[in-house]
């Protein structure tokens, strides 16, 4: 079988990037996001980009070095609240901005890469995120149709993975990279740690989502709110 | 004397059941969580992905991968699991949590709340708050009686854009507490905090409710 | 709390049965089926019963001990091929049959517990399943309309479990009793290990899906078809 | 001479490439896992929630937990994985199985296929029959080129219950190896069987093809 271990971010995403290109990547705030695979897309400089990420980063970290270099041209996204560059270009109309709840957001990924075309959900019936959308009534309750995404390259942060590459996520960096992965045909992981093997019956995501696949070359995994309680 | 902010948190923290998860919001709703009778078991949720929250991590405890969804550190207890976002919001949207503490900028008389947005201010997004007012059970409102310019919050009707319609079950301020039963029929005046009078609370809320 | 664990399958079903009512239950054929809360519901005499599930047994195990004893009104399966006595009150109209695509029935399960109250799939279009459902074309492709299922009871089998009710399946015995956990308010689990804990990282089924949990007492795992391969 | 089932069988193997994800149905196809060329990765799904099918178990290793969606006890090899049925056909259905063969009772020349029920005989359900030829990216049918009682199975129209329209993309029988692309246009016969002339084939098909 072609190798799915590739040896560097640059090679494993040769051929997979091009301008106007939609691309999601994993993670929550920057717990479990892809670092390297976001460097690496920044340096390629393709540009012209729809982002789909529950968040967008911070100014210097995370998708918000994409916003940095102009190289987005819109976000769909839950919450942005962390980056003024993104509020810089957004409020200058220079990005485009589509907000999702974040768990429509994270079922609309899972029925993208599960051939879903749309689901009726009540999140959202009566707000700004109803309009333009076709409703339904169910036992007597209001449903608005939402529609499944997709995506021409998925880039995802795994804890563990084997060489066929079957993924283990770690603790809450699991968050959305588990749909993320499935929403493309094109799905890049960068692990923390290449495995001999992983038990088949604990795999968080089958081998089958994972195309291409590195060890990360950067896992700074940088905590936005460092929060503690004196010892005992 | 109205209620501090933890007095309104420790008022919430009486909604609670023995077995209950629930969702706590970002702000004031974060202190119910040390308001837990002792002996009551209560499981916390976080939209991003664990059920099972600990308290804060002593500092050799601090792990990058362990937030919660204000994305601060935290810690895992006994019984803890992880799981997808599209897991944890099915979990959500599917009824399974019995009860979520929301801070809200306005709340209607007929359940309609608002907690996302301030049209002219930035827009940050929604997060995970209008599919936890559309899933969740039950949802407790937690908020100053009045905003900073004196006017009610609790209103005839929202003026901010909504985050969700006829969501909200019981609204807890520095001043009163008001329920309802199955989002139906006006709220009630239920509770007054010490040394605050029904007219007092009249005076300053603009929404139609039912005296005690 | 209070105690999930409960000593026998007749105190773990005490006040949840009801005439009429819908249950849904886990397995594949006999693969991962809770046989001794099946054993108990037939004891219990509860009658009227919608029932679903991928498969309806054999004539003398699973499921079928229910159609034996006439219990059952009604099966919403994908595939009900290896029972006499199915068939032959089937034919007889003793018995109402509503055939699911697997996936589908799967998918309904799911999002039943999800709150997605419906969801569009291409599985069965132009055929006798998408007779009198709602189509919809997504991106020039037509869709069916299929709804979420809730049952009023929930009934899984599971290998291991720990006293919060967190649950761990075992190879292909989980099939589809993680979403039938999911489609209730009162899921019943059985398991056959109770263990001191399960890894945070690893548990299926999170513990806020079971309401209550029995030990096990018949785990006797019958074969349908066993096929062998002689040594090396 | 028309193939035998392993030839046919064999000759479905050719389809597979390296790396491919497939899915085999019961009977004739599941010979196709005896055909994989050496050398050649391919990993093998099965509905009920298996990735990476091994073969069947020795006596030691028969495990009740461990079947394929024809309920035969299988094994696991190295890099399997289990699902949850609801995962299992989240794959299927969201085309991420590059390859299906399949039986089938009837193919039509539009690419319909029957192959779940005959009205009048006990219908046991069509299980993932209907989801397979939905989400699979493409499906290759495997049949005998007529009926016991002589008419082609490669028809005009389906004249039985449909498991789904216009998703074949490929017929193997014991004659002849019909084959278009894109499910577009009328199918073409690509190849005899050893001995088989086209005027046999043209003889007992109902279908119009191309001739190669």
């Amino acid at each position: 079988m072609a190798k799915k271990l590739h040896d560097g971010a640059k090679q494993a995403l040769a051929g997979l990037l091009f301008d106007g290109m939609t691309i999601a990547a994993g993670g929550f705030g920057l717990c479990g996001i892809p670092e390297t695979l976001i460097l690496a897309i920044r340096d390629s400089g393709v540009k012209n980009l729809t982002v789909i990420s529950n968040n967008a980063g911070v100014d210097d970290w995370g998708l918000g070095l994409l916003l940095r270099t102009r190289q987005v041209k819109k976000m769909i996204s839950s919450y942005v609240g962390e980056n003024k560059e993104f509020e810089r270009q957004f409020l200058a109309k220079e990005l485009e901005l589509e907000f999702n709840p974040q768990g429509t957001l994270a079922e609309r990924l899972r029925a993208g890469g599960a051939g879903i075309a749309g689901f009726y959900t009540r999140t959202g019936v009566g707000t700004v995120v109803a309009e333009g959308k076709d409703t339904k009534v169910f036992n007597g309750e209001t449903y608005i149709l939402e529609t499944g995404l997709v995506a021409d390259l998925a880039i995802v942060k795994a804890w563990r993975g084997d060489s066929f590459g079957n993924l283990l996520y770690r603790k809450t960096a699991r968050n959305f990279n588990p749909m993320v992965a499935t929403c493309s045909r094109n799905t890049v992981a960068e692990i923390e740690e290449l495995v001999p093997s992983i038990d088949a019956n604990l795999v968080h995501t089958p081998s089958i989502y994972v195309r291409r696949m590195i060890k990360a070359a950067s896992n700074e995994k940088r905590i936005e709110k460092r929060i503690t309680r004196k010892e005992a | 004397m109205p209620w501090d902010r933890n007095q309104m948190a420790a008022r919430a923290a009486r909604e609670l059941k023995d077995g209950f998860y629930v969702n706590l919001g970002i702000g004031i709703p974060t202190l119910v969580a040390g308001n837990i009778p002792p002996g009551m078991e209560v499981t916390l949720q976080s939209e991003n992905g664990i059920l099972g929250l600990g308290p804060y991590p002593t500092d050799n405890e601090v792990d990058a991968d362990l937030i919660n969804a204000g994305k601060e550190t935290i810690t895992e207890i006994a019984g803890s699991s992880y799981f997808s976002s599209a897991d944890s919001f099915a979990m959500i949207r599917g009824g399974h949590i019995d009860l979520s503490v929301l801070g809200a900028m306005e709340v209607a008389e007929n359940g309609d709340i608002a907690n996302w947005m301030v049209p002219g201010k930035m827009v940050k997004g929604m997060g995970g708050a209008m599919d936890l007012v559309a899933g969740v059970r039950r949802i407790v409102v937690l908020m100053e009686h009045v905003s900073k310019d004196g006017s009610s919050k609790f209103r005839k009707k929202c003026t901010l854009p909504l985050t969700g319609t006829n969501v909200v079950d019981m609204v807890i301020t520095d001043l009163a507490v008001f329920a309802r039963d199955g989002r139906k029929g006006p709220f009630k005046l239920i509770e007054l905090a010490p040394g605050v009078t029904a007219e007092q609370v009249k005076a300053s809320t603009e929404a139609h409710y039912v005296e005690a």
